[in-house]
């Protein structure tokens, strides 16, 4: 079981306890609050100029270190610039390497799975065997070795997060198809002489992947922070760009001086994760509710 | 920090159940009280010292040779010849030294009342074994070994008379053999080979090493049969310190969070924040002790486009503004440089008009170097080609604030039209970058103990790379006029005809656009109150705690 | 099994029980060896692609300055001149035998070295554990069945602490408990009291999960008849709290130890760093930045090694929690 | 005999229990005197389970309960709290529930289990408590209690974890006993065994308030009955007095609902009763069919059909052995077994889910087992079948009205691209399916999971139909449904059955079921058909001692 696997069957319990919700459909204070949260985010995404109060690269070493300020909400840094400016200009990257990485591991999660529950066996042994590898290689220990081989940057931190998370996506997915097709709705359709192409696009599919969108919403969050660890180590995002992650490792070495240069990056990641999560759930809530 | 933020709430609960997990432990924290000065020195105690530095991979200096391996060096090992704070040599394990007419051939006469700690005799004969140990390819010496390059051979000429033969007159050689990484260690302990020899170095030192626990500390004992400190020494005779604790502790913060709380007594590499609170504040005291050698720099690769064109590099250099900047970051604790040359070099030789910030200047010198567009990011075109400045900044070799000061340096050139792309890599990575050429800008330090190290850097020697792929001069500056300026500097042995060489090599080399000089190699140590007599070493700066005591 | 035997006597506990448990356990033992095997191979030739020349990185790392026959005599030492194939076998005959190999930078066994460093990292992370299990039981237990407002305090609490960077919380938990308070020193002393900072560091974001689905099963389990049976016996709350649903809400935990331990293992690199603690962690951070073939391998397989191990054990623990486990001879 | 309340253990009027604004229990009285049985019958929301709950203040979250008089053994529990309610529980009146496989803690021994009682009541050492487990464990038949008490609920069987559970709730004998559905998950045969417990625990003095669907079970074990309806006891008294001569239509329509004993093709929903939630029924047409041996070439048959699965550790258990069995052209042949024995596996064989090891099966006479996937896929229209779970049978993501379209595109859907049916058509289709299984049209755009498990299995019944099958196999259709639900079930299947001649393979462990609605009939056991015969003359006179067997532990109304 991977920590993914954990929310699957988090979510999946909480969706069984919460028929009724799925059912009444009226969402909880704190999935608004998430969503509206969210909206946010998307908001800086697109239109960051507009969001944020200043231009998050302008440096005036003069200013630096400012607290909080009317002037500069969450402060400045130790270049002189916006904190909020830098973390509004942050949230594409931010949500970019997020996003990217659970794809990615999506995408090879759904192969491997795929290949899996289909491959017959001898190739769900061999693939089960693989995501027992995959799983032997801890999250940052293989993005680790990847960023070796393939030098640090953005990039490999994304892939090298993807790759980590990919084994529990497979199981996820494996375990899900398995079970479907041994559902009694998909023997219905086999009794009603379907053939297994019609079955696979009728059934197997919708059922199993729409759960994934979900899964992915809640994977989003932990890629963001381990991401942020990569940058720690120095081994994440390039200057000037504003990412949370590097925001927060800067910040780290001027605690001492200036709290808020970590407090502010860190309360983004932190909310964006918890808002991600929180909105996953509900997802999810309304995904089995439908059953 | 502890203005009620969320983060600090919830860690006050999450505090609570870390007591319960402590149990019944003793508070190990805050005993930092302020201890009243006492002037006469007392023996006895354990000096605990946190290093930012890189763990060595070997405690022999000998072995390759970077400043970590020194910094440990300067508890255990020691020189033939030292220097004092203004830059004259002194006398260390050798009394004297007398140089041939033709400075070929150096007689050093060393101190007969010497033992490594191992017993074996400090003689000239140890002396011939060591620098044979620092030729030989096998020990994979890369500082001493550079140093050495005018050595021929050592012969002993007396038990306590070491002759150096050498192959060109070397002014630098004295400073050279300062060098920490030129230290005398016992050749019995030599003998025992690389391994043995990494772990627990013999030498004639205040302290000796008595175990090394990898990624965690390296205890030293005093060496009870001390005699032998340089001649601007304190006092003689063994430490005050009874032992050394020497622990590895690579975050900033926690080294100084550690001082704070008393559990060490010394740290190195602090953040200049910190530095500058501390120093305010009177809590610790502040030894400033800038590296000698090269200031901290960054170079403009010369060799290809577009700094190939002076004018281009001319222009960078007007708009790259970092005074501001370094007052910000370093918080007023390190001076802005205008020299190719460590502030505590002698012939140290700044030009500040060079290196006025002057906007208006690097547009007209790009225009007129026909990087006239510009495309919609503001970034100046030549013929299609953008005017890209790749950056590659090691981690483990730039601070936190000297990044954020190439951010800055970033910023500013963006207004000129440059395009500076700053990637932060690990050590290889980074040299990597260098040895494939490609950067336009870098900054390396180096370290070396005289001006010597001008023919290192800016000699076209240098610029043909090692097997490694390694060579030091980055800025690739290839100037016949620079060259024979250094070499004859580097061979003459009348000081003031060097001086004047090494002034014009430098007004040259200034000149020539290849450099922006930011300030010297910081080097700083914080201590705890009750620390005294702590000195920072005017060879390479590394601190010695032979005179050091812990005041009750 | 149902209505046949109802007549019979009492059913054995587990039909055939032994051989069952003995061929799973086969199973196990030839998987685990299976993937030492491809970790070590993978690791092997992903190592390979590493730009950059072993030979330098065992001559004083990068920037030395090497002369030409010091690097063609390490390539001969080291048999780096040797083709690929016979280095891989080499390998693998070397680590059937337990060797390691020699480390580059610190030219000591790298068996030696990791020898002497996963005791830290182990205690480190076993600490974490243990202190995350107290922790998320204790979370889920107070929260759950207590109505609304604790369950929505608890599930806040779960998502914030899983969301904490490790780097980020352990500056906070140094700012607050090292320089503002002064309780606990904020480098590891080797004394417990440095350990406290280092171990709830990790303990708090993977409190943090292990909650979530500690939380859910309790809920799942206070739903199951065998409540109504308790309470129906004048079982008190608590009770059945303590005698019933704890154990049902501490199987998916069992389950996930193997992969917290990895998770673990992962924070161990920032945690050592920053609590200056002697470590696996810190070790392949620093055998990355030296290109220290040996020992990142010899890192990795030894994480594999232990994830492996960890997975057998939590496997077989979850057995003996769960007997309906056995039976099913689940997975 | 009635209890005069006097030396009642239970005492209880005009009880009431409301969640929120809904009222679910509306004064319910009743009283039960030691050693005398009560039982409460009642379909699913009658109230009933909630009425026995509130006995042990356990009506549930926010439950608000009043009564007027509410005493067990003598102390009045009106308003009690918390406390004192544990004080009572066990104590005074013990609880046993429907399935112990997880009414006890699965993780614990049911000696742990059993103790629990006397530690929290009396505080007994660990000694005594076991003492006394193994004491109750005897009492209630456990053979070998010894060892009994290390197994966890999962490790015994059925019967046996049923008569833990007693045993548990029995450990402080307590005067009161509520057995809430407790047979309802057994065999017939393990049912009957435990009835016998429980009546000879009554017979031990113990007051035991029963709650059950089952009449059946209520004839064997109850002195009174108190029949059940939203929230109303809408007729009580004796078991004699109540099924043999019911005042009330409601209970009427649930006697007559239990298929047991009723002839073959007689209506099972009574006309017009209330309980029916679709009132628009055909009237039974005259068979359709001649059946049995009019077809000489079966419908569908095994012959010699053998089916193993391996076993986890090694070896192969054999869930078929050695079946030969015919189904005739509008013939239903019911077959019966308990758990376990093979049933289900022989439906998916009819259903070429699964093939035989060994052994055919044939459909009219062609090779129907043997035939690879592709060649049987175009015949599967040809049989049609109906679970016992219908709502698992849908996709989750379907609503009623694409089920079925899917199902009515019948080969249109299998080799796709071939002549679709207009939107129209299929629109008109669905209309007439739902119709035919006497569903609203308005039903087509509803979710499964919002309909009644009677709609579902209409819902499943109109989908097997929509590809006009030969034959249907069900496979325990009725088991999971109210009795009346069940009725109207059974009778929709017999109606279409003659309309279309259909012939039917029909699995169920009820016997009464069975005999309603089956021609002939097959008794299973351990994967061999041990009898086989008009059902008459085998339920009348059984062949086989297992057939006598079940025939006697098969519960029914009479006396």
């Amino acid at each position: 079981m991977s920590e993914l696997e954990l929310r699957q069957t988090t979510v999946d319990a909480e969706a069984a306890h919460d028929r009724e919700w799925a059912r009444r459909g009226r969402p909880r204070a704190g999935t608004v609050i998430a969503g509206a949260f969210v909206v946010l985010l998307l908001a800086a995404t697109a239109f960051p100029a507009f969001v944020a109060t200043q231009d998050p690269n302008a440096i005036s070493a003069a200013d630096a270190f400012q607290p909080p300020s009317t002037a500069h909400w969450f402060g400045t840094d130790e270049s002189g610039r916006d904190i909020y400016s830098r973390i509004v200009a942050g949230t594409g990257t931010s949500l970019l390497i997020g996003v990217t990485a659970t794809v990615i591991g999506l995408a090879l999660g759904l192969l491997l799975g795929v290949l899996a529950s289909f491959g017959g066996r001898v190739v769900d042994f061999g693939v089960g065997r693989l995501v027992e590898v995959l799983f032997a290689f801890p999250g940052l220990l293989l993005a680790l070795l990847v960023i070796v081989v393939a030098g640090p940057g953005p990039v490999t931190a994304t892939i090298a997060v993807g790759l980590s998370t990919a084994p529990g996506y497979a199981r996820i997915i494996r375990g899900q198809l398995v079970s479907i097709r041994s559902s009694q709705y998909v023997e219905a359709a086999r009794v009603l002489g379907r053939p297994p192409r019609r079955i696979l696009i009728a059934h197997l599919l919708p059922n199993a992947l729409l759960p994934l969108v979900v899964l992915g919403t809640l994977g989003i969050g932990q890629a963001i922070v381990w991401a942020a660890a990569l940058s720690y180590l120095g081994l994440g995002a390039q200057p000037p760009a504003a990412e949370w992650g590097a925001m927060l490792s800067a910040g780290r070495t001027y605690l001492q001086t200036a709290w808020w240069m970590t407090v502010f990056p860190g309360l983004a990641i932190v909310g964006t994760t918890i808002a991600t999560t929180v909105l996953g759930r509900a997802l999810a809530r309304r995904e089995r509710g439908a059953r | 920090m502890r203005t009620a933020t969320p983060p600090a709430r919830r860690t006050r609960a999450i505090g609570l159940i870390a007591v319960a997990l402590a149990g019944g432990v003793l508070l190990a924290g805050c005993q930092a009280g302020e201890a009243p000065v006492s002037e006469e020195p007392v023996s006895g105690g354990t000096l605990r010292y946190a290093s930012g530095d890189a763990e060595p991979s070997c405690l022999d200096p000998h072995v390759g040779g970077n400043y970590p391996q020194a910094l440990l060096a300067s508890q255990f090992l020691e020189s033939l010849v030292s220097r004092d704070e203004s830059g004259e040599i002194i006398p260390w394990l050798a009394e004297s030294w007398e140089a041939s007419a033709d400075g070929l051939s150096w007689e050093f006469t060393l101190r007969d009342d010497v033992e490594f700690t191992d017993g074996t005799p400090f003689d000239a004969e140890a002396v011939k074994v060591n620098m044979e140990h620092l030729k030989d390819p096998a020990t994979q010496s890369s500082t001493g070994y550079l140093a050495l390059g005018k050595v021929d051979r050592v012969e002993v000429v007396a038990s306590d008379v070491a002759r150096f033969v050498l192959t060109a007159p070397d002014s630098a050689l004295l400073e050279s053999l300062s060098q920490p990484w030129l230290a005398i260690e016992s050749p019995a302990g030599l003998a025992r080979g690389m391994e043995e020899n990494c772990q627990a170095p013999i030498g004639t030192g205040a302290f000796v090493v008595d175990g090394w626990v990898k990624q965690e500390r390296v205890s030293l004992v005093r060496n009870d049969d001390y005699v032998s400190p340089p001649a601007d020494a304190a006092h003689d005779g063994p430490a005050y310190l009874e032992a050394i604790d020497w622990r590895f502790v690579p975050d900033a913060a926690s080294r100084y969070a550690a001082l704070q709380g008393g559990q060490v007594d010394v740290i190195d590499n602090p953040q200049p924040d910190t530095i500058a609170a501390a120093d305010e504040s009177g809590a610790f005291a502040w030894l400033d002790a800038p590296r000698p050698g090269a200031s901290n720099r960054i170079e403009l690769n010369s060799s290809q486009a577009p700094f190939d064109d002076e004018r281009v590099r001319e222009a960078f250099i007007a708009a790259a503004a970092v005074d501001d900047g370094i007052d910000a970051l370093y918080f007023g604790t390190a001076a802005r440089s205008f020299s190719a040359l460590s502030s505590v070099e002698a012939l140290a030789y700044s030009e500040p008009a060079l290196f006025e910030t002057d906007l208006e200047r690097a547009d007209a010198l790009l225009d007129e170097a026909g990087w006239t567009e510009r495309d919609d990011d503001g970034t100046r075109m030549k013929d299609g080609a953008r005017l890209v400045l790749r950056f590659p900044v090691s981690t483990n070799q730039s601070v936190p604030a000297e990044q954020s000061l190439f951010e800055q340096v970033q910023a500013a050139a963006k207004e000129a039209g440059f395009d500076v792309q700053i990637s932060l890599l690990d050590l290889s990575s980074w040299y990597g970058a260098l040895f494939a050429h490609e950067y336009e800008i870098v900054s390396a330090p180096y370290t070396k103990v005289g001006p010597d190290v001008l023919r290192i850097l800016y000699h076209s020697d240098s610029i043909t790379p090692a097997p490694s792929g390694y060579f030091a001069n980055l800025a690739q500056v290839n100037n016949p006029e620079i060259d024979a300026l250094l070499a004859s500097a580097a061979s003459t042995s009348d000081p003031a005809e060097r001086a004047a060489q090494y002034e014009q090599a430098q007004r040259l080399i200034l000149g020539g656009h290849y450099l922006l000089p930011l300030y010297d190699q910081q080097n700083s140590f914080l201590l705890s109150p009750k620390v005294q007599g702590a000195r920072a070493l005017p060879t390479v700066s590394t601190p010695s705690f032979s005179d050091a005591w812990l005041a009750e | 099994m149902t209505g046949r035997s109802a007549g019979t006597g009492v059913p054995a506990p587990r039909r055939g029980a032994p051989g069952r448990a003995a061929r799973h356990l086969a199973l196990l033992l030839g998987g685990a060896v299976f993937v030492l095997w491809a970790v070590a191979t993978l690791t092997f030739f992903a190592i390979r692609l590493i730009p950059g020349d072993p030979a330098q990185a065992i001559l004083g790392g990068p920037g030395s300055q090497a002369s030409q026959e010091a690097l063609d005599q390490v390539r001969r030492d080291y048999g780096l001149d040797q083709p690929l194939v016979v280095q891989y076998l080499a390998m693998l005959g070397r680590l059937v035998t337990g060797d390691l190999g020699t480390s580059y930078s610190l030219k000591v066994p790298v068996a030696e070295l990791l020898g002497a460093q996963i005791g830290g990292t182990l205690l480190l992370a076993m600490c974490s554990l243990a202190t995350a299990w107290v922790l998320a039981l204790g979370l889920s237990l107070w929260s759950t069945g207590r109505g609304r407002v604790a369950s929505a305090l608890g599930q806040g609490i779960e998502l914030v602490a899983a969301a904490l960077p490790h780097f980020w919380l352990a500056a906070v938990l140094i700012a607050v408990f090292s320089t503002g308070l002064g309780w606990f020193p904020p480098v590891a002393t080797g004394t417990p009291a440095g350990f406290v900072l280092p171990v709830t560091t990790l303990a708090i974001p993977l409190a943090g999960f292990l909650a979530q689905v500690m939380r859910e099963s309790l809920l799942d389990a206070m739903r199951q008849p065998f409540v109504v049976s308790a309470r129906a016996r004048g079982e008190s709350a608590l009770g059945i709290r303590f005698r019933h649903t704890i154990r049902h809400a501490a199987l998916p935990g069992i389950s996930l130890s193997g992969w917290a331990l990895g998770w673990l293992l992962s924070g161990a690199v920032v945690v050592e760093t920053i609590f200056a603690m002697p470590g696996l962690g810190r070790t392949l951070l620093q055998a990355v930045t030296l290109r220290d073939i040996p020992v990142v391998t010899g890192v990795v397989l030894l994480v594999a090694l232990v994830y492996v191990v960890m997975t057998v054990l939590t496997d077989l623990v979850a057995r003996v929690a769960d007997p309906r486990l056995a039976q099913e001879g689940a997975r | 005999m009635t209890a005069n309340g006097a030396d009642a253990v239970l005492e209880l009027e005009e009880l009431r229990v409301a969640f929120g604004h809904e009222e679910v229990v509306r004064g319910v009285s009743l009283t039960i005197a030691p050693g005398e049985c009560v039982a409460i019958v009642g379909e699913s929301g009658s109230g009933k389970s909630v009425t026995a709950r509130s006995l042990l203040g356990m009506a549930g979250e926010g439950a608000r309960v009043e009564a007027e008089r509410l005493r067990i053994a003598g102390r009045d529990l009106r308003g009690a709290g918390e406390r004192e309610w544990r004080r009572v529980r066990g104590r005074q009146a013990g609880l046993v529930l429907q399935d112990a496989l997880v009414a006890l803690d699965p993780l614990r021994p049911v000696g742990r289990e059993i103790g629990d009682a006397l530690r929290i009541h009396d505080r007994m050492p660990r000694g005594a408590r076991r003492t006394r487990t193994l004491e109750v464990l005897a009492d209630v038949g456990m053979p070998d209690p010894a060892a009994a008490v290390n197994r966890r609920s999962g490790e015994l069987s059925g019967g046996l974890r049923q008569r833990a559970l007693l045993a548990s709730a029995l450990v402080l004998d307590p005067p009161l006993l509520i057995a809430d559905e407790p047979t309802t998950a057994l065999d017939a045969t393990v049912q009957a065994r435990v009835l016998e417990l429980l009546a000879e625990i009554s017979g031990r003095g113990t007051a035991v308030l029963l709650i059950s669907h089952d009449l059946a079970v209520v004839a064997r074990l109850a002195d009174r009955v108190l029949v059940m309806r939203e929230g109303r006891v809408v007729e009580q008294g004796t078991v004699d007095e109540v099924l043999g001569a019911p005042s009330e239509p409601y209970t009427r329509a649930l006697i007559a609902a239990v298929p047991a004993e009723v002839p073959r093709g007689a209506l099972l929903s009574s006309e017009g009763s209330p309980v029916i939630a679709h009132p628009e029924r055909v009237p039974i047409a005259p068979r359709a069919v001649s059946r049995g041996e009019s077809a000489d070439v079966p419908l569908l048959a095994f012959d010699g059909v053998v089916k193993t699965f391996p076993n986890r550790g090694g070896g192969r258990f054999t869930a078929v052995e050695e079946v030969s069995l015919a189904v005739h052209a509008g013939e239903t042949v019911g077959l019966v077994g308990e758990s376990g024995s093979g049933k289900t596996t022989l439906a998916r064989l009819a259903l070429a889910l699964t093939t035989p090891d060994r052994g055919v099966v044939t459909l009219e006479g062609e090779p129907w087992s043997e035939l690879g996937e592709r060649e049987r896929r175009p015949r599967r229209r040809r049989i049609g079948a109906i679970y016992q779970d219908a709502l698992s049978s849908f996709d989750p993501r379907w609503n009623v009205g694409r089920i079925l379209a899917d199902a009515a595109g019948g080969q249109a859907a299998n080799d796709a691209g071939a002549r679709h049916p207009s939107r129209a058509n299929t629109a008109r289709r669905v209309a007439e399916l739902l119709d035919q299984v006497g569903l609203a049209g308005g039903v087509a755009v509803r979710e499964p999971l919002t309909l009644s498990g009677g709609q579902r299995q209409r819902v499943a019944i109109a989908r097997a139909l929509a590809a006009a099958p030969e034959i249907l196999v069900c496979d325990e259709p009725v088991s999971a449904l109210d009795v009346t639900i069940q009725a109207q079930i059974l009778d929709l299947l017999d109606e279409l059955q003659r309309e279309r001649g259909l012939a039917m393979l029909f699995i169920s462990h009820d016997l009464g079921v069975v005999r309603h609605m089956a021609d002939r009939v097959a008794v299973m056991q351990a994967g061999r058909i041990v009898e086989t015969g008009p059902a008459e003359r085998v339920f009348a006179a059984p062949g086989h001692p297992y057939t006598a067997r079940l025939v006697a532990d098969a519960p029914r109304l009479a006396r």
